[in-house]
């Protein structure tokens, strides 16, 4: 998840939360001050729900993996360039290594 | 082997990209839907009102999956269109019940 | 206007009920997803001939749906090879039985194939761990908060469902909005599944339920029913191979690679 | 964190670290050492994903010649998964087979449950040091004998018949490999390089042009195109079929007709320009895609 997609996620989040909180306050002085018990939500909760949930959604879908294309071709091309071949295996063959000569290699490329 | 079975072996399509791209629609129409229930519960939305609250959410999880993860072309990444708009439309229902009827009582004082 | 008095809750019940329930079954949810995965056993050993007479028969299957990747002579004579060693038995584990096959033998008993005991150990293994906690869940919400009024849904329901969502509340024409503790129950039941998804991330097995099937490893892969006589699963393939005939698929690949690039 | 962790992972399943340079293979033991050692590795991964991790790690310590850490690691993987994982096992006797030699090694496989198919091909890589090129090739077909879906092993069989200059049977074994894994362009590209190869070696016996010679150029550049097909703009494919499609065209007196060959060169010459000039390939794809255009 990237950077931006957090933190709008997170501003989501507390929005919701401290509308939440507005809405239970809201009902608590209602009940208490015995005022019409038929009032509505006032329209800056409703407001901030609303655009919390938005940015909310924004953020999830910002932040969601990648899609991988369908065509196998298409998609096969990505992994090549990224050195990601998911056949590479059959080619290094990691169940038949051969460890003596990997560390040879490696320690005469080191001196 | 008929055209279509021809055509298919010759340009195949990724089994493993379709399903790891469903996986990911899936997760976020899961956890949006859940936060959908919370905000219904929060505007303390009863019966009828409650459920277009979702489907309206839901199509604007769409919309915004249409737009900005599939970049207006679905088709290259799932197997019908229908699957970003319609598919796992109610997967999510179930979860926003639940957070629906939590918060429609906690937010009531 | 005045409405009538409505139902008050008190507020200690969504401290002492709603709330550790919620939170009780979350917990056994991701405790289920822990114990599933302790409990895949890895598939029991074969020996080496009961490995090579179960992946010669996949081998077949291979050559049938991808033999058109290969040129002609390479798969007939596949293909005549495959057929030989089929008929001829040579993949048998058992060499001694296949020679006596004419005699009659008694019919195996699936319990005594070493793959299929271990199956149903899985399965059974598998049902434990959804079944066992349900039942105490639902028992324990039953013992001890039974009886009282727990929340308000958010929708009118049918009266039909009366029965089951204030049960054990003992007021006949109470709105079938305002339900019992096990209804709470039963919501998070199906609802937590999102829940899950967040926490365990999407291929958990807390939910259990639906994709318990995909997680028996040895019920995917195998498709080899115990007890069956693998001899007549070979006389088959060896048959499907003979139909199979060869459309080799790069025949004209020349032609459509120009198509595409010219 | 989690780029760490995808590096991490791809590594393993690409199996990167058997061909990477000196000095990245350093800093990928680096990256690695500091995320099993953080502990953030047991916390944030599934019990498969940590094996694979700590499997990694273990490779990287043993070819940098880092044996204490090598040795540290099996411990705990042991300590985790059991004396009696099979995986584990393979691991010891790699490790045994670097520290101790291969009698050790093999003393050690001969131990363990012999229906593993890890143990077995450990067992017949340490034939393989010995240099015994046909005892190595009959182990290995009396492996893929008994594991005839295991690509790795038909590959191996293919690579070891190459070596022996068997390419007939290299490629027979190849197209097994494709049977089995249908979509590897690779190999399908692998098959495309075994005959030209073989061409080469049937030309140079009958120092005149054959129609077998002909036959394994044709059927080299069919398996270099299906490799394109499957990967769009694989550079190796394309590099191919513009060596393959050149030899063709050199051949004085060609027994079918070539003139399509001609046409799949420019074909391949445009496409390999075009991702030379946008730059559309890894580094040393690119590398290869301009000497390739350059000779040929």
């Amino acid at each position: 998840m990237s950077f931006i997609s957090t933190a709008i996620t997170v501003f989501a989040l507390l929005l919701l939360f401290h509308a939440g909180y507005s809405a239970y306050e809201f009902s608590h002085y209602l009940k208490h001050l015995t005022v019409n018990s038929n009032a509505t939500l006032p329209i800056d909760i409703i407001t901030e729900t609303i655009v919390a949930t938005g940015l909310f959604a924004l953020g999830q879908v910002l932040g969601a993996d990648k899609l991988r294309p369908v065509s196998f071709a298409k998609w096969a091309k990505g992994l090549e360039r990224e050195g990601k071949s998911p056949f590479s295996f059959l080619e290094r063959r990691p169940g038949y290594m051969n460890v003596t000569k990997l560390r040879e290699e490696y320690a005469s490329t080191k001196k | 082997m008929d055209e279509k079975e021809r055509k298919q072996a010759i340009y195949p399509i990724s089994t493993e990209s379709l399903q790891q791209n469903g996986k990911n629609v899936y997760y976020i129409r899961s956890v949006t839907s859940t936060i959908f229930g919370v905000s219904a519960g929060i505007l303390g939305l009863e019966s009828y009102y409650g459920f277009l609250f979702y489907f309206a959410g839901t199509a604007f999880v769409s919309l915004l999956l249409f737009l900005l993860l599939a970049r207006g072309q679905p088709t290259e990444y799932f197997a019908s269109a229908n699957d970003i708009w319609i598919g796992n439309a109610l997967t999510g229902l179930s979860s926003f019940v639940l957070t629906w009827t939590l918060f429609y009582g906690l937010v009531d004082a | 206007m005045v409405t009538a008095p409505d139902l008050v809750i008190d507020p200690s019940l969504r401290d002492w009920v709603l709330f550790p329930i919620l939170l009780v079954m979350i917990l056994v949810g991701i405790l289920r997803h822990y114990i599933t995965l302790l409990l895949q056993s890895s598939p029991k050993q074969l020996d080496l001939l009961a490995i090579r007479e179960q992946q010669s028969l996949a081998r077949g299957a291979s050559l049938r749906s991808n033999g058109k990747l290969i040129p002609p002579s390479s798969f007939q004579s596949r293909k005549t090879y495959l057929i030989q060693a089929f008929k001829n038995g040579i993949f048998l584990k058992d060499q001694e039985a296949f020679k006596n096959k004419d005699e009659p033998k008694p019919p195996a008993n699936p319990l005594a194939e070493p793959g299929g005991m271990d199956q149903m150990l899985n399965m059974l293994k598998g049902n434990m761990v959804m079944i066992v906690p349900q039942t105490l869940l639902m028992s324990w919400i039953n013992f001890f908060f039974s009886g009282f009024i727990l929340m308000k849904l958010p929708f009118p329901l049918t009266v039909r469902f009366k029965s089951i969502l204030q049960s054990g509340v003992a007021t006949r024409d109470l709105d079938v909005r305002w339900v019992s503790s096990m209804s709470w129950y039963f919501l998070n039941l199906f609802g937590l599944r999102s829940v899950y998804d967040v926490i365990l991330g999407s291929n958990n097995s807390a939910g259990g339920g639906m994709d318990m099937a995909g997680m028996n490893p040895g019920m995917m892969g195998g498709g080899l029913q115990p007890g069956q006589d693998i001899y007549k699963l070979y006389l088959s393939e060896a048959e499907n191979i003979e139909l199979t005939t060869h459309e080799y698929l790069l025949e004209d690949i020349e032609d459509r690679i120009l198509e595409k690039y010219e | 964190m989690t780029t760490i962790i995808d590096t991490l992972r791809n590594a393993h399943t690409t199996s990167s670290y058997l061909t990477l340079p000196a000095e990245s293979l350093q800093s990928l033991y680096d990256t690695s050492y500091k995320f099993v050692t953080s502990g953030a590795a047991a916390r944030s991964l599934h019990p498969e994903g940590l094996y694979n991790v700590f499997e990694l790690h273990f490779f990287l310590s043993i070819i940098t010649g880092k044996d204490s850490e090598a040795s540290a690691i099996l411990t705990t993987l042991t300590d985790r998964f059991g004396q009696d994982s099979h995986r584990v096992g393979v691991l010891r006797s790699i490790y045994l087979e670097a520290t101790d030699g291969p009698v050790k090694a093999l003393e050690f496989l001969s131990g363990r449950q012999d229906t593993e198919l890890g143990t077995l091909k450990r067992k017949i890589v340490i034939l393989k040091s010995s240099n015994q090129t046909s005892l190595y090739i009959s182990e290995l077909l009396k492996l893929v004998d008994n594991y005839p879906s295991d690509a790795e092993s038909w590959a191996e069989l293919a690579s070891a018949y190459l070596e022996a200059g068997m390419y007939a049977q290299s490629i027979f074994a190849l197209h097994e490999v494709l049977l089995l894994v249908p979509l590897a362009y690779n190999i399908n590209a692998l098959v495309g390089e075994t005959s030209l190869l073989y061409a080469s070696s049937l030309h140079a016996a009958s120092s005149s042009h054959s129609v077998a010679t002909e036959e394994r150029l044709l059927e080299a550049v069919k398996f270099f195109l299906r490799s394109v097909e499957l990967c769009e703009d694989y550079v190796r494919g394309w590099t191919g079929v513009l060596v393959a499609t050149n030899r063709i065209a050199a051949i004085q007196k060609p027994f079918s007709d070539t003139s399509k060959y001609k046409r799949l060169y420019d074909v391949a010459r445009k496409a390999l320009t075009k991702i030379v000039e946008t730059k559309d390939a890894s580094e040393s794809d690119l590398n290869a895609a301009q000497l390739v255009l350059k000779n040929y």
